[in-house]
């Protein structure tokens, strides 16, 4: 994977996201780390799996990723170019979102043809023939029926609609898809459906994913890797396999301790992670998950952890620094 | 003023206990209404009609006009007699006391007219002061009154506008003292004062033995109620027992209903169509003397007065109120006659008329019903209405190429507070004829009546040709009161409270 | 292509669904829907119904009446209504005080009252919309700024800084409408506010962020088509403020000038004799407070319809 | 063997609406003993959340609730007055909800809103009722509980908002505890330390439960009954280990074929689906809901859905018995 | 909870200092002020020297902030038109005017809450549609022609009002019926839209759930929560109220700031005209500044950080 002659489809390189908060009208506005020199790649048909807690970063990613904020610090590369802000629409063509929630996404009072050209009118792609013929083929790609095209989006289900809002991500044949839980708002049965449309869509298409959800066991099922995302940096990265059956990091072993798998054999685990999460304007001192962790040192409380490279992903934790420094 | 506010507030509450005085003949008591806030009680410091009134009830003046024979007789002074073209001498009525106590004698006199007569001191009427020079002390009940020049019309003042004042308590006290408290002679004291809202008048019982008379009525309640149909609604519901003032249609319903007496009195005020002959607001139509004339051809003057105005209003022809002395009535006269007026206009050059600013600032309708007319004859007239004071400064300032205006000459008798007033030159004179100018100046400055009738005259008469003014009609006043109360109203439109009495 | 989807297992299960697709499309578009309310909702069909008449009469003025709202006739000032003794059958409902047939001057003071309506929400409209979206779109500072002269705007007492304004430039049908338009922008600039905020962080604007849209086409085309039942429902109410401003300056005397036939002018001429011919107030009062009722009737009823768990 | 605490036989809600009237939920029935814990499964739209409503008695009066039972500790839920249904909610049977963000009265602190749920049932001091919400703030794991008590919700995380909730549900001891999706609306993390706290808790005061919940790893953690609802049934009814060992309703089933389980799906495969959708409940209903979206739907399934039993506690509606037929054409099943 | 105050007092004081400039730049334009204190018949030369006098003639800069600093001190200088301190006239007929808005917004509560509670908690019943009609028939009825029927009805025809004046209670009635009818709508609809928001809240089911009676859910629990946008647009109602009550008092002949604005308008008397534009905006600003301060403290999600 690691080929040096193709740079990978996209790449972020410490990025930082800084939001100036305010804390009332005296004190001085504080800045909150929402990214904390996040670094990722992701290689043509990679499905990049994003897991952590709400506040933790992810859709701040998503957002960047997709051009809605810059980054404050750090650089975005698309084919190991630099995107700068002026190239929102360069990105645009490039990488597209299948957001949360199905019904927001979609623009109540347009029609689901109108939805879907969306980008194919703003880029000025084909006249009004051919974009009805493109808008009829994603159709039929994302299995809904041609005559859904004439409805709204209130006549349809959360499904279809998801359907509909993956039908306009692709209708400009973009190499990446953003998925910020693109299933969660959606029932179980459909659920399924809509993971099974993406991954065969990813077989045919030749597409590349970032796939945010909070769900470890989608993303286990769906993603090639993982990266756990806690306060703004990533923590724990590496290839699906590799991380699920050998978690690293204290913090993954908790998510991955606290997946209630449909087993009744087992009770609900205990995770461990006792205190609450922590406030990101004043993140913990050392390493920022040693609050919570289980297998504290007095490092952790001062030192932020090292930056551990592993065979292909790396983890950011005291514990394995002795063992590589060993 | 926070403080005050809430002091404000709680006395309003605390008044809540106090119960709508009511007005009757049984505690004779007589409540009137006012239509203006009066600005100040101060006689010398308001210009409004409510001033003269009150001005009439609170103060005296050196001599009085007797309404029924038209003879001056003397109320603080009992004799006087001019010592030359400039000077008169007076001799003042011993024994008068002010409201305050304060005795009257030459150095009230002398004190207020010195006071009023010097322009920085502010008197707002101007007019009626600036006359005056100074005023001498002969001894403690002589006086002499200095004039600037020879003023033929100057009892006219000395029974109007110049009330005078307790030189010792106005040198205290001031305008703004006056405006609060006010003493005077007058056949009613005042009894309490809340500016520009509610005054209250009580009979002065020690009344010197005025040719005025003494009040009759205990006490005079007057409310400053600004909406005639409010004013209607106190009457009708016995808050008010008089009101005046009552427009032509409503005074006729009610004399109508039969609960009221209706009393209909003309007025020295006439309206009259204000035309910029001498061109001042620029180049238009109205400066040729025949697009004047049309105009005064096209509004049927007569009609208006039978359907609007109403009562004892009559059409006047002449720039001046009939009774006037030295106001000229046989001049050109137009007749209703539009047939006319569209040729004039076509004579002049406008086949089909033209477009005009028609400027107005009081009888809303009488400016549209002469709007309806001018349309007939093909000008299109936009009306503007304005605030009195909005139209005099654009007057003054020469942008009005047409205007209706009134006039009330202060009911002075007599055409220089009319005709001298608009044809001088000034600043409210659109025609500036210089002959006209002539002739009135010879007119104002004679003592010799006939000069100035005669020069009036000739002013008058060219006015009327020149069609520099279209004079209108003359007003009228009603006067609406319970039947209770007996009343005579007199043509100068002043109500004299302490000439009304209970109906025995 | 799909072909590969068709190949598998579940093709049977995808064909069934798009069945019921098919079924699920019966339900009604979002303008089918929003007839059905419109037509179920009685106040509203009131308020449209009322609001065409008024309209149709302000159109066909001349045609409904053969007299001329100017004309007047000294001679028959005030005669009474139909139903009153004495009445003209040339006047339907009677003359003024200066003998201008009421009728006529009704039938034209529409025009008046829904031009001065129409044209001030316009403009206030354009104004308020404009300096709400962008507050409500781009937040921050412009937020600062616009919540700032909103504040400032709504500090400033409405009739008494509208009265001011008339007297120094004079009353005519233009100052009227342009000062009131000037001085009812602030609900506007309030609702499109808080509505595009609403609106703006919703992921379908995210998404057309994403695919490229431009900022102009991203307010006009995925956030204005969603805001603006709030905008028409914010429109109709100000039309009816601006409608009973414009009679409350006529009747104090600093509003539309005579002889324009105004309803407010009217009542503030008829007013003069209300005590004795009631008519006079009366008539164009009830039209006026029908124009107003119709609209404010319209603009609850389309707040309802659009949003009808909200009815408040 | 003991009484259950809840008893429910034949309980139909009827919603009407201006199409006509909804039958949101269908004759369903369920016995629930002290100390049991009952989870209702099922997708949004099923019945689900207005069956826990009904034994509350919170629903709104417009709703049309009818039951052949409704039976609580003894008491005819039927035809208690208003009055005494208060004095059971919050007393002897209390409920958690989803949205703890939205559950708190944002105007009251949290120590108000504890005490007035103990003091709305028991004569007790203002004092009484305070070192009685510090307690069962302690019980919940909050810590530094006296301060917590005059703050406000909005001050609080939405994982502390719902242990407050709890709290607040336990402040009388009920004996039966209705929790509505109390974890839906939380992180991971979050979700296994609440549900763990409020099994424990049960445990320990041998209260009744029911769990409402889509997630049905939630389910077969923490059920020891389990009721699959569908279209405003419960389709299948068992205890924990029947459902999941032993499925025989086709949409239970199909439930457990649609969640990929780690280390038993295959990484990337193809997951087992149900087409389709619910079918609307508006109107007269016949036959088998689920027939439509059904893999062994036979013709017969439109007119009629015997009632199916096995052993004791294991029912369910089909006409097929135990997986008959049910594993053709669907290749993946929950157990190898 | 300071901080916030502190914030909205800044706030307050800018939005004021605006609203001064922006009525006194306003007034300003209206052309010349000399000509008014000259009072009628006065010569141009007459006002040509009060405009020295009274310094019109030097920059609108100068003059503003001359003004304001003495308004500041509490001098808003003397009326043109009575020679008397403008403070004084206007602390005079403030006071009618403040009690006819407290009034008038105690009427406009005591008949909106109630009847918005009521229609909230029984949408579409007989009281729902009462409140509606009384409410578009309040928003539609021009205030001047209600006060003009309430006259003919209540004092000429049935003699029981005093259709003028201010000298005692009665006085009072119709124009509070009036000036709190216009506000009573709003208030109306805002209460009722809020209960039912309120009522369909998550915690009004928890207040049930915990066995509170329907009273104590409706009043403790629903309202305090819905009364807050009430308190705010109450107050901004009766900010608007003052400057509204131009109409009502020139119809009632209720000399207070109202109809004092209305009568200096139209006498140009410009220093009592900005003093009163100034006072009505102060008071809405002060009004909503206090709502602010009590919905913070109603609100605890603003008081407490």
């Amino acid at each position: 994977m690691s080929d040096d002659v193709t740079p990978p489809v996209l790449e972020l390189v410490s990025v930082t996201k800084t939001y100036q908060v305010k804390q009332g009208m005296f004190a001085k506005p504080k800045p909150l780390h929402a990214l904390n020199g996040v670094s990722l790649k992701l290689n043509r048909k990679d499905v990049l799996g994003l897991v952590g807690e709400s506040g933790c970063g992810k859709s701040t990613l998503a957002k960047i990723l997709l051009g809605l904020e810059m980054p404050s610090e750090g650089q975005v590369l698309v084919d190991g170019k630099e995107i700068t802000a002026g190239e929102r629409r360069v990105l645009a063509r490039r990488i597209q979102p299948v957001f949360q929630d199905p019904y927001s996404s979609l623009n109540p009072r347009k029609s689901i043809e109108d939805i879907i050209a969306l980008p194919l009118v703003v880029h000025g792609v084909g006249d009004s023939a051919s974009r009805a013929q493109s808008v009829t083929k994603m159709l039929d790609l994302v299995g809904l029926p041609a005559r859904v095209r004439r409805g709204y989006p209130n006549q349809l289900s959360g499904g279809q609609r998801q359907r509909v809002a993956i039908a306009r991500a692709l209708i400009m044949n973009p190499e990446i898809v953003i998925c910020d839980e693109p299933t969660s708002a959606l029932d179980v049965s459909v659920q399924s459906q809509i993971l099974n449309l993406l991954g065969d869509l990813r077989d045919e298409l030749g597409l590349t994913y970032l796939f945010i959800s909070h769900n470890l066991a989608v993303v286990e099922h769906l993603a090639t890797r993982v990266a756990v995302m806690y306060l703004g940096q990533v923590v724990e990265e590496a290839p699906s396999q590799a991380l699920f059956a050998n978690p690293r990091h204290p913090y993954t072993q908790a998510l991955l301790d606290s997946v209630l798998t449909p087993d009744p054999s087992l009770s609900v685990p205990e995770t461990y992670l006792g205190a609450a999460y922590p406030n990101p304007i004043s993140p913990p001192s050392g390493c920022r998950f040693h609050p919570r962790c289980a297998q504290l040192k007095d490092i952790c409380r001062s030192m932020p952890p090292p930056h551990i490279l592993g065979p292909d992903g790396h983890v950011d934790c005291h514990l394995y620094a002795a063992a590589t420094t060993q | 003023m926070k403080t005050r506010l809430l002091v404000g507030s709680v006395a309003a509450v605390l008044a809540f206990s106090g119960s709508n005085a009511l007005a009757d003949k049984a505690n004779d008591t007589l409540n009137v209404a006012f239509t203006k806030e009066l600005e100040s009680v101060d006689s010398y410091f308001n210009s409004a009609r409510e001033g003269v009134i009150f001005q009439r009830s609170v103060w005296d003046g050196l001599l009085y006009l007797n309404q029924e024979t038209g003879e001056y007789e003397g109320n603080l002074a009992t004799s006087w007699q001019w010592v030359d073209d400039t000077t008169l001498e007076l001799k003042l009525r011993e024994g008068v006391k002010f409201h305050n106590g304060e005795e009257f004698d030459a150095d009230d006199v002398v004190y207020t007219v010195n006071f009023v007569a010097k322009p920085e001191n502010g008197v707002v009427v101007q007019r009626n002061v600036n006359w005056m020079k100074e005023a001498v002390k002969v001894d403690k009940y002589t006086v002499r009154i200095i004039t600037n020049g020879p003023f033929p019309a100057a009892f006219e003042y000395l029974a109007g506008p110049v009330s005078i004042y307790p030189n010792e308590y106005y040198a205290e006290a001031g305008p703004a003292g006056m405006a609060l408290k006010p003493v005077g002679t007058g056949p009613y004291q005042v009894e309490s004062v809340e500016p520009g809202k509610h005054f209250v008048l009580k009979r002065y019982e020690g009344y010197h033995d005025s040719p005025k008379g003494a009040a009759s009525i205990g006490t005079v309640d007057i409310r400053t109620i600004p909406d005639v149909n409010t004013q209607l609604a106190e009457l009708f519901s016995g808050g008010l027992d008089f009101i005046w003032g009552v427009p032509a249609d409503q005074a006729e319903k009610i004399a109508a209903m039969g609960r009221f007496t209706v009393a209909n009195e003309s007025t020295m005020r006439i309206g009259y169509l204000e035309l910029d002959a001498a061109g001042r607001s620029g180049d238009h139509p109205i400066t040729k003397a025949k697009v004047r004339q049309a105009i005064a051809h096209a509004i049927d003057r007569q009609a208006i007065v039978d359907s609007l105005l109403k009562g004892k209003s009559k059409v006047v022809h002449s720039a001046c109120f009939p009774t006037q002395f030295g106001c000229e009535q046989d001049v050109t006269t137009y007749d209703y006659d539009p047939e006319k007026a569209k040729a004039l206009l076509a004579e002049a050059g406008y086949p089909d008329g033209f477009s005009v600013d028609f400027y107005a600032y009081r009888d809303r309708p009488y400016a549209e019903a002469m709007l309806s007319y001018l349309a007939k004859v093909g000008i299109q007239a936009n009306l503007k209405y304005l605030q009195y004071s909005a139209l005099r400064d654009m007057r003054f300032k020469g942008e009005t190429s047409m205007s209706f205006q009134t006039w009330g000459s202060y009911s002075v008798n007599d055409a220089s507070a009319i005709t001298s007033q608009f044809f001088k030159h000034g600043a409210e004179d659109f025609a500036r004829d210089d002959e006209v100018l002539a002739w009135l100046n010879a007119a104002d400055t004679s003592v010799d009546p006939a000069v100035r009738k005669e020069n009036y005259s000739e002013a008058l008469k060219k006015i009327a040709d020149q069609a520099y003014w279209v004079p209108l009609f003359s007003y009228n006043s009603n006067y609406v009161f319970t039947q209770d109360a007996e009343f005579t109203p007199t043509p100068d439109e002043v109500v004299r409270f302490f000439q009304v009495s209970w109906k025995q | 292509m799909p072909g590969s989807i068709r190949a598998s297992g579940w093709g049977e299960a995808m064909a069934r669904t798009i069945e019921t697709v098919a079924e699920e499309i019966r339900s009604p578009s979002p303008g089918a829907m929003l007839r059905r309310r419109i037509f179920g909702h009685y106040g509203l069909v009131f308020g449209i119904a009322v609001l065409t008449i008024i309209v149709l009469i302000a159109l066909f003025a001349p045609l409904l009446t053969s007299h001329d709202p100017y004309t007047q006739d000294l001679m028959a000032r005030m005669k009474p209504p139909f139903w009153m003794a004495g009445h003209d059958p040339d006047h339907l409902l009677g003359t003024d005080h200066l003998g201008r047939d009421y009728l006529a001057r009704l039938l034209y003071g529409a025009r008046i009252s829904l031009a001065i309506g129409a044209v001030a929400a316009l403009i206030s409209g354009l104004i308020g919309t404009a300096m709400g979206v962008a507050a409500g779109y781009f937040g921050g500072k412009v937020d600062l700024v616009v919540t700032f002269l909103i504040n400032v705007r709504l500090a400033m007492p409405v009739v008494l800084v509208a009265l001011a304004v008339v007297a120094i430039l004079g009353g005519s049908l233009e100052v009227v409408i342009v000062v009131l338009g000037l001085l009812l922008w602030d609900r506007f600039a309030v609702v499109m506010r808080s509505s595009v905020m609403q609106v703006r962080d919703l992921e379908y604007v995210n998404a057309a962020k994403a695919i490229g849209c431009s900022v102009p086409r991203i307010v006009l085309s995925e956030i204005m088509p969603n805001v603006l039942n709030n905008l028409i429902v914010v429109a109709t109410l100000e039309m009816a403020h601006a409608i009973l401003l414009e009679a409350a300056l006529s009747f104090l005397g600093l509003g539309v000038q005579p002889p324009t036939p105004s309803w407010g002018l009217m009542i503030s001429e008829g007013k003069q004799m209300m005590l004795f011919e009631p008519w006079l107030i009366a008539i164009p009062g009830v039209a006026l407070f029908i124009l107003v009722l119709a609209i404010n009737l319209l603009g609850d009823g389309l707040r309802d319809v659009t949003a009808p768990e909200n009815r408040g | 063997m003991d009484d259950p605490i809840l008893s429910v036989r034949h309980l139909t809600i009827d919603i009407p609406l201006a199409q006509g009237t909804m039958h949101a939920v269908r004759g369903i029935g369920f016995d629930l003993k002290r100390g049991e814990t009952l989870c209702i499964v099922g997708e949004s739209g099923s019945g689900k959340s207005l069956t826990s409503l009904a034994i509350m008695g919170l629903l709104s009066k417009k709703l049309r609730q009818k039951a052949e039972k409704l039976q609580f500790a003894g008491l005819d839920l039927r035809n208690q007055t208003p009055r005494m249904m208060r004095g059971l909610r919050g007393d002897r049977m209390a409920m958690i909800f989803q949205e703890p963000m939205t559950s708190l009265n944002p105007a009251y602190t949290i120590g108000d809103q504890l005490e007035e749920a103990y003091l709305l049932h028991r004569k007790a001091g203002k004092a009484e009722a305070r070192a009685r919400a510090v307690e069962l703030l302690g019980k919940v794991g909050i810590t530094a509980a006296e301060s917590r008590l005059s703050q406000y919700p909005h001050q609080l995380s939405g994982g502390l908002r719902q242990r407050v909730m709890i709290a607040m549900a336990l402040m009388c001891e009920p004996e039966l505890i209705i929790a509505d999706e109390p974890t839906t609306a939380l992180d991971v993390t979050i979700q296994a330390q609440i549900l763990r706290l409020l099994s424990d808790l049960q445990r320990e005061m041998n209260m009744a439960m029911i769990l409402v919940t889509h997630d049905l790893g939630i389910v077969a953690r923490i059920a020891d009954k389990v009721a699959v609802m569908y279209a405003g049934e419960v389709v299948e009814q068992g205890t924990a280990a029947e459902i999941f060992d032993n499925p025989r309703h086709p949409y239970t089933r199909g439930l457990l074929r649609c969640i990929p389980v780690p280390g038993k799906t295959k990484p990337g495969e193809r997951l087992g689906s149900i087409p389709g959708i619910v079918p609307s409940l508006v109107g007269n209903f016949q036959g088998c809901a689920f027939r439509g979206r059904c893999d062994v739907a036979e013709p017969i399934c439109s007119e009629m859905v015997p009632v199916q039993e096995e052993g004791q506690e294991h029912m369910w509606r089909c006409i097929h018995a135990a997986g008959e037929g049910a594993s053709e054409g669907v290749s993946q099943g929950v157990r190898p | 909870m300071l901080a916030f105050a502190l914030k909205r007092l800044g706030l307050a004081v800018l939005v004021t200092l605006t609203v001064s400039l922006v009525s006194f730049s306003l007034l300003f334009m209206s052309g010349d002020p000399a000509s008014a204190i000259a009072g009628e018949n006065a010569s141009a030369t007459d006002i040509e020297a009060i405009r020295t006098l009274y310094g019109f003639d030097r920059p609108f800069l100068v003059q503003y902030t001359d003004w304001l600093f003495s308004a500041l001190r509490g001098d808003f200088g003397q009326s043109y038109y009575f020679k008397l301190p403008v403070a004084d006239l206007i602390a005079d007929r403030l006071s009618t005017t403040m009690l006819l808005g407290i009034c008038g917004i105690s009427f406009a509560l005591l008949t909106a809450v109630p009847l918005g509670v009521a229609a909230a908690v029984r949408p579409n019943s007989f009281i729902d549609r009462l409140a509606l009609f009384l409410s578009v028939m309040g928003q539609a009825m021009p205030s001047f022609w209600f006060g003009l029927v309430l006259i003919v009805i209540f004092s000429i025809n049935l003699g029981l009002l005093p259709p003028s004046g201010s000298s005692s209670w009665k006085n009072f009635v119709m124009p509070t019926v009036v000036l709190g009818y216009y506000a009573m709508p709003a208030i109306m609809r805002l209460t009722r839209a809020g209960m039912l928001e309120v009522l369909n809240a998550d915690y009004i089911r928890t207040a049930r759930a915990k066995g509170a009676s329907e009273w104590r859910v409706m009043f403790k629990h629903a309202l305090r929560n819905a009364v807050v946008p009430v308190v705010s647009l109450a107050a901004v109602q009766m900010g608007f109220m003052l400057g509204g009550s131009i109409v009502v008092e020139s119809i009632f002949a209720l000399h207070g700031a109202g109809y004092l604005a209305w009568e200096s308008i139209a006498r140009n008397d410009l220093p009592t005209v900005q003093a009163l534009i100034l006072i009505f905006s102060l008071f809405y600003i002060v009004f909503t500044f206090l709502s602010d301060l009590a919905n913070a403290w109603l609100d605890p999600r603003i008081r407490v950080g």
